[in-house]
């Protein structure tokens, strides 16, 4: 164990990173991930690493898609706007099955936006933001220690699987500074990976291509992929549920807003109210399991999201009508503040907050204090 | 008796799928050549773009990467910062290159990312069925451009490797043209310099070919050879714009 | 005590909370204050973030204007030079981090009356100061930025919400060998205000220098006490 | 006889680049087709003799149909 450093998650990211021995950084300036390519400029050079700010999003992206399929341990960060663009470079990158890692610090959209933190990007960054069938591990933590052995684990779980993993930041937590321990990655091994391009020397010539004309055959790969997720279904699942045992009311929620429901959370038990919390780790996968645990005895879930409305739909295909789902969200840079996420909990155990489907049809899923 | 000429090793012993007269099988079997001569099929990476050449990795014997549309130099930046002592080059069409991946064609030469891009120029779109494409001549009949290519609505063919040679990271840049022996065997030379310079750490080099879409352009392959010399000559004239001996 | 202080550093060195509660300790002190937010490089906790609060304990905040508060952009407050020239009571300035953010400075050098404070502000638990010859190459950037010469170290190591009193020890010896390196006093020790009860082991080993209590104005949202009416 | 020009026929699409390079004018196209279904270019047995060997058809053919020795 290392001493414990200040760092902002940003930072704190970059240095994961590097120790889990990731020596190429491709991107583009945006705001509010700016320090990840800045730390990594000045970082990589000093352990033999290559860091290329490239023209553009849809540049780094590929520039990745090539490192990557040389067998090199690949990151790759930007915001929203910029992940937009990435975005058929990670079809291609699943579609030829590439392990890198993609950071997302994303802020309010759509479009331009602003820069203030958001989780607007779940849609995009677990149904598959880009064209065809394919699914990216998405991990989202709530700390920055968290963020930091996420990192380090998003490389391993990209290698095993060869895929793409996002690690999606809600903007706060690159910009927060907290206390980090380090891992000791001394003894970090990189895999072999006989299928990458490397030169035919000795061998047959290898070839990273995700195009398949024949239906048929096509067809084949899609359900192989599939039978690939279904396995990281099984084994890549990490959640975190806080009062399971004895709560019947749940708080539910991701990245940095999870940090807000906790204190919300420990304030309703000090008032004698049984609330729990479940914080979904892995986006996706999406933990399931958590929420099938505890429907029997729930009377609701309080999903509380920097958006409009996004994990909600998994929470509520996760219940499967067998309790309430209801909804608080802010968006654009606002974030939830304890209180009126309190205000919304005491709201949903009195019965007077509608439920999600006419909480959308009668507010059109604003959310005014 | 003594070879005079051989099939190249690097070219796998197979029927490609290229229309017959294509020139993409002259470029594909001088790049065989090439690498060849210079002993480098082991340690070369090609970058396959989209276009009729997407397919350029089951006829050329090395390992190979196929890029999105376009992206092909930014893949094998990505490729040559991982091995810089392995041998990448790019193979692009001129929607590929000249198009959609004008950004990437630029800043890969700006940054002087020591690769080797070979660039096909048949003035069409010949995978997706012969649409304008931005080297098509004025004038020209494609399937975008019914009536002919018109400056005023569908702007000037766009001049590549002379927009190239401007740039202060691009080491050798140069057209040949496909359209007979004497040009095809100049190109060649033009080629096994630009893989040279690689192997010597020069940086960026890139070969722009002349070639025909006989299919597209609706002649003979014959007669496609003709209109080529004698159209597409005039407006892209051949020679090293760039890092000729001596520069 | 000069008109003008200006704090600068490496980013996440601590400027921002240290110039708030510098500029708290001046309206203790029954001065009339103006901090100024020149950061332009941060997108988060900035000194404009804890406007509202500081207004309200009588601290006037110059930021850029409302509507360009949230722009990422390089806005200034456009009365700026103003305010440093010629300003009433006393001027705190908190600059962006790194030498990026210093440019800024760069550019209003004609406007830092002569005789000003400029304080570089050090944690040396954080990266690239971890050690007081990083923290001088870390200076020397700064401050050759921002065109302007420091006249003082203020020591701010901390470890956030696990600072212990060795954390600081250990920080405000640092701080002074880098003065040895640099010939620079160490002007202040910056020290988490939840440590005051440790105050004497503090005060032994800060000796002449004076302590400067930190309470913290810039937090996310789950950290202030539930009692905190800023919600 | 030892040929001068051989013609690897599978490969052969029918396009007639060599013919018209061939300064000797020997190369011919076949009536029978290849698998491709496409009529092979050829250089008759009784000709071989007057292949020069200049490989010019070679270099011009998009299929690498051809060798020539010497």
């Amino acid at each position: 164990m290392s001493e414990p450093v200040l760092m902002k998650g940003n930072e704190a990211i970059a240095e994961a990173a590097i120790r889990a021995g990731c020596r190429f950084f491709f991107g583009y300036p945006i705001t509010p991930q700016n320090e990840i390519p800045e730390y990594m400029s000045k970082r990589l050079p000093e352990v033999g690493g290559v860091f290329l700010q490239a023209e553009s999003e849809v540049s780094s992206i590929n520039m990745v898609y090539g490192a990557a399929g040389a067998g090199g341990r690949v990151l790759i960060s930007s915001s929203s706007p910029g992940i937009s663009l990435m975005q058929e470079g990670i079809s291609y990158l699943a579609g030829s099955e590439l392990p890198c890692v993609i950071v997302n610090m994303s802020r309010g959209g759509p479009g331009l936006g602003g820069i203030q933190p958001s989780q607007a990007d779940y849609f995009q960054a677990t149904k598959g933001g880009g064209h065809g069938d394919y699914r990216l591990i998405v991990y989202g933590p709530a700390t920055i220690q968290e963020a930091c052995n996420l990192m380090m684990k998003a490389f391993d779980v990209a290698d095993k699987y060869r895929n793409p993993v996002m690690v999606l930041g809600d903007g706060m937590i690159g910009q927060m500074m907290e206390p980090v321990v380090f891992p000791d990655t001394s003894e970090v091994r990189l895999p072999e990976k006989p299928w990458a391009t490397t030169g035919n020397e000795g061998r047959k010539s290898n070839l990273i291509s995700s195009i398949i004309l024949d239906p048929e055959e096509l067809d084949a790969h899609n359900w192989r992929l599939q039978e690939k997720y279904n396995r990281i279904r099984e084994n890549e699942v990490m959640y975190e549920v806080a009062h399971g045992d004895d709560s019947e009311w749940f708080l539910v929620a991701y990245g940095t807003v999870a940090r807000i429901c906790r204190k919300v959370m420990e304030q309703a038990r000090k008032n004698g109210v049984k609330v729990g919390l479940i914080r979904p780790i892995t986006l996706w996968p999406f933990p399931d399991k958590a929420f099938k645990d505890v429907v029997h005895k729930a009377k609701g879930f309080l999903c509380v999201e920097m958006s409009t409305g996004q994990m909600v739909e998994d929470v509520r295909l996760a219940v499967n009508g067998k309790a309430p789902v209801y909804f608080y969200g802010r968006t654009g840079g606002a974030v939830p503040n304890p209180k009126s996420v309190e205000k919304r909990l005491y709201e949903m155990i009195s019965g007077k907050t509608p439920v999600v489907s006419d909480y959308w049809e009668k507010r059109g899923g604003g959310a005014a204090e | 008796m003594k070879p005079i000429y051989q099939r190249p090793k690097s070219l796998k012993q197979v029927v490609t799928h290229y229309c017959p007269g294509c020139t993409h099988g002259i470029a594909h079997r001088l790049l065989a050549e090439v690498i060849d001569e210079l002993g480098i099929q082991g340690k070369t990476i090609g970058v396959a773009s989209v276009g009729c050449s997407v397919f350029a990795y089951n006829y050329i014997d090395v390992d190979f990467q196929q890029a999105a549309h376009g992206r092909a130099p930014a893949v094998a930046t990505g490729i040559k910062r991982v091995l810089p002592d392995r041998i990448v080059f790019t193979y692009q069409g001129d929607g590929d290159l000249a198009s959609i991946g004008a950004a990437e064609i630029v800043h890969a030469a700006a940054r002087g990312e020591n690769i080797t891009v070979i660039f096909i120029n048949n003035a069409i779109y010949g995978m997706t069925g012969g649409q304008m494409a931005p080297t098509s001549l004025l004038g020209q009949k494609t399937t975008t451009s019914p009536a002919g290519r018109d400056a005023r609505a569908q702007g000037y063919p766009l001049r590549v490797s002379e927009l190239i040679a401007t740039i202060e990271g691009a080491r050798y840049v140069a057209r040949f043209s496909l359209h007979n022996p004497q040009n095809i065997q100049r190109a060649k030379q033009g080629i096994k310099k630009a893989f040279s310079n690689q192997i010597e750490g020069k940086g960026f080099s890139m070969v722009e070919l002349l070639s025909t879409c006989s299919t597209n352009w609706g002649l003979s392959p014959q007669n496609a050879l003709k209109w080529l010399e004698e159209n597409m000559l005039p407006v892209y004239p051949l020679g090293e714009f760039k890092g000729k001996e001596g520069e | 005590m000069p008109r003008v202080t200006v704090f600068y550093g490496l980013y996440g060195s601590g400027k921002s909370e240290v110039a708030i509660n510098y500029a708290m300790a001046l309206l203790g002190r029954g001065c009339g204050v103006t901090v100024v937010d020149l950061d332009v490089v941060t997108p988060y906790f900035r000194v404009r973030d804890a406007s509202e609060s500081l207004r309200k304990k009588g601290i006037r905040v110059l930021a850029p204007a409302d509507k360009m508060q949230y722009a990422d952009l390089p806005v200034l407050p456009e009365t700026v030079r103003r305010v440093m020239k010629t300003g009433e009571g006393q001027v705190v300035v908190d600059v962006g981090g790194d030498p990026t953010g210093a440019k800024v400075l760069g550019g209003l050098r004609d406007a830092v009356p002569d005789g000003s404070e400029v304080f570089f502000v050090v944690n040396f638990r954080r990266p690239f100061s971890r050690t007081p010859e990083e923290a001088r190459r870390s200076l020397e950037l700064v401050s050759q930025s921002a065109g302007i010469q420091p006249t003082g170290i203020v020591a701010n190591t901390h470890l956030g919400y696990l600072t212990e009193v060795s954390h600081v020890k250990d920080g405000f010896r640092l701080a002074l060998e880098l003065g040895r390196k640099t010939g620079l006093p160490v002007r202040m020790c910056a020290v988490p205000s939840w440590l005051r009860e440790s105050e004497a082991e503090i005060f032994a080993f800060t000796g002449e220098t004076p302590v400067l209590w930190i309470q913290r104005f810039l937090l996310p949202p789950w950290e202030p006490p539930w009692e905190d009416a800023a919600w | 006889m030892e040929k001068k020009v051989i013609f690897h026929e599978e490969y052969c699409k029918s396009c007639e680049l060599c013919v018209n390079v061939c300064p000797k004018k020997i190369i011919r196209i076949k009536d029978d087709l290849n698998r491709q279904g496409y009529h092979p270019a050829f250089v008759r047995d009784e000709d071989q003799e007057l292949c020069i060997s200049c490989a010019l058809c070679a270099r011009m053919c998009p299929d690498a149909v051809i060798e020539v020795y010497k």
